[in-house]
């Protein structure tokens, strides 16, 4: 999973491999992103991003695919 | 019809995008550059920083160009977003927007600039003189 | 304070007028650019031309500056006008607004913009591919 | 007075001088220039200024003031 922002910085790298089941969803994934990074713990809302399209957490994903999580986006 | 659409690691430049959207039958061109500020809520900011979610990005400034398209029946827009680190006054983000007539070129450029804040991966870091701070969700202070 | 108001006979450049109201405390910079259009009217435009009271033009571009300035509160503004001849493409009129927050530079430009065609003492000629005519009035339908 | 735009191209040059008795107002002087341009026999409202801002047609003008009219204005 792709980190960004203030998630890359707390998980100190990029992006992050983690084992979820067949069938998980995206919210799945990120739930065990937070077990693995303390300092995103208190992050239940994140932003999701499947094959660089915003998605919903109960989308359940498939290998190959590329996903990400970010906080609320302040470009411009 | 014109489209550029760029994440781009250094200068963005108002002129190119301009140049990307003018054309003979076209009578008005908007643009919108945002720079950096040295100033936010009362605290002085000596650097801005952003990251991108460079590919994811580009897309979704292609689509808030056919957005734009759709909504002020232009195709002519040029949206470039700055990453990395910016001093003081250089240009974190040029949109710019051709119409044959100012009203759709103006309101197009005016909602293109808000649908990027509010939707694309992209983030802004301020730096102060004694830290830094990761900016998240879209302000209405925001330039 | 930025303040930038000119009739100038020749190429008149939108980076000229972006650089004379940006600055540091400022996070937003809109411009409007008219161009001239290869038709109006269902008529073929071969080329354009202005004449101005430039003097009293001048006054009056100054004398929008300040109604933006009460108004947006931003007193960083540039508006260039050419006169005589132009080719299709050129750009007829600039104007920028710098402000320290977007909704007030956008708003500020789409209002200098608007003033400009109903207060200024320019016309503009129209040339065909069989004569030519005085426009008279700003209408809705020009750039 | 100046004379701008359709109203020079009519009168074939850029300004004209015409007689008018002290306390004339804008608008007399440019019925003087009307009786003298046949082609603006028509125009009955022209914009007009003093000094460079626009005036109404019962201004009394003075001597050495700078004065002007013309159609309605089409820049931008």
């Amino acid at each position: 999973m792709l980190l960004f922002a203030r998630y890359r910085e707390a998980a100190g790298r990029a992006a992050l491999e983690v084992d979820v089941p067949a069938g998980a969803t995206l919210g799945q994934v990120w739930e065990r992103v937070r077990e693995q990074v303390p300092a995103l713990r208190g992050e239940e809302r994140p932003l999701l991003a499947c094959d660089r399209a915003y998605s919903s957490a109960d989308r359940v994903v498939s290998e190959g695919q590329e996903i990400a999580a970010f906080p609320p986006v302040s470009g411009g | 019809m014109s489209g550029l659409y760029r994440i781009e690691d250094g200068p963005i430049d108002p002129g190119e995008a301009i140049g990307a959207v003018g054309g003979p039958d076209r009578g008005a061109i908007a643009t919108f550059t945002g720079t950096a500020r040295d100033h936010h809520g009362g605290r002085r900011v000596v650097a801005l920083e952003y990251q991108a979610y460079a590919p994811m990005a580009e897309e979704v400034l292609r689509a808030i160009g056919a957005e734009v398209a759709e909504r002020f029946g232009t195709p002519h827009v040029a949206i470039l977003h700055r990453i990395g680190r910016l001093a003081i006054g250089e240009a974190s983000v040029v949109v710019a927007v051709a119409a044959a007539h100012r009203r759709e070129a103006l309101a197009g450029c005016a909602y293109a600039i808000e649908r990027l804040k509010a939707m694309a991966p992209i983030w802004k870091r301020e730096h102060y003189e004694d830290g830094a701070a990761w900016i998240e969700g879209c302000t209405d202070a925001g330039g």
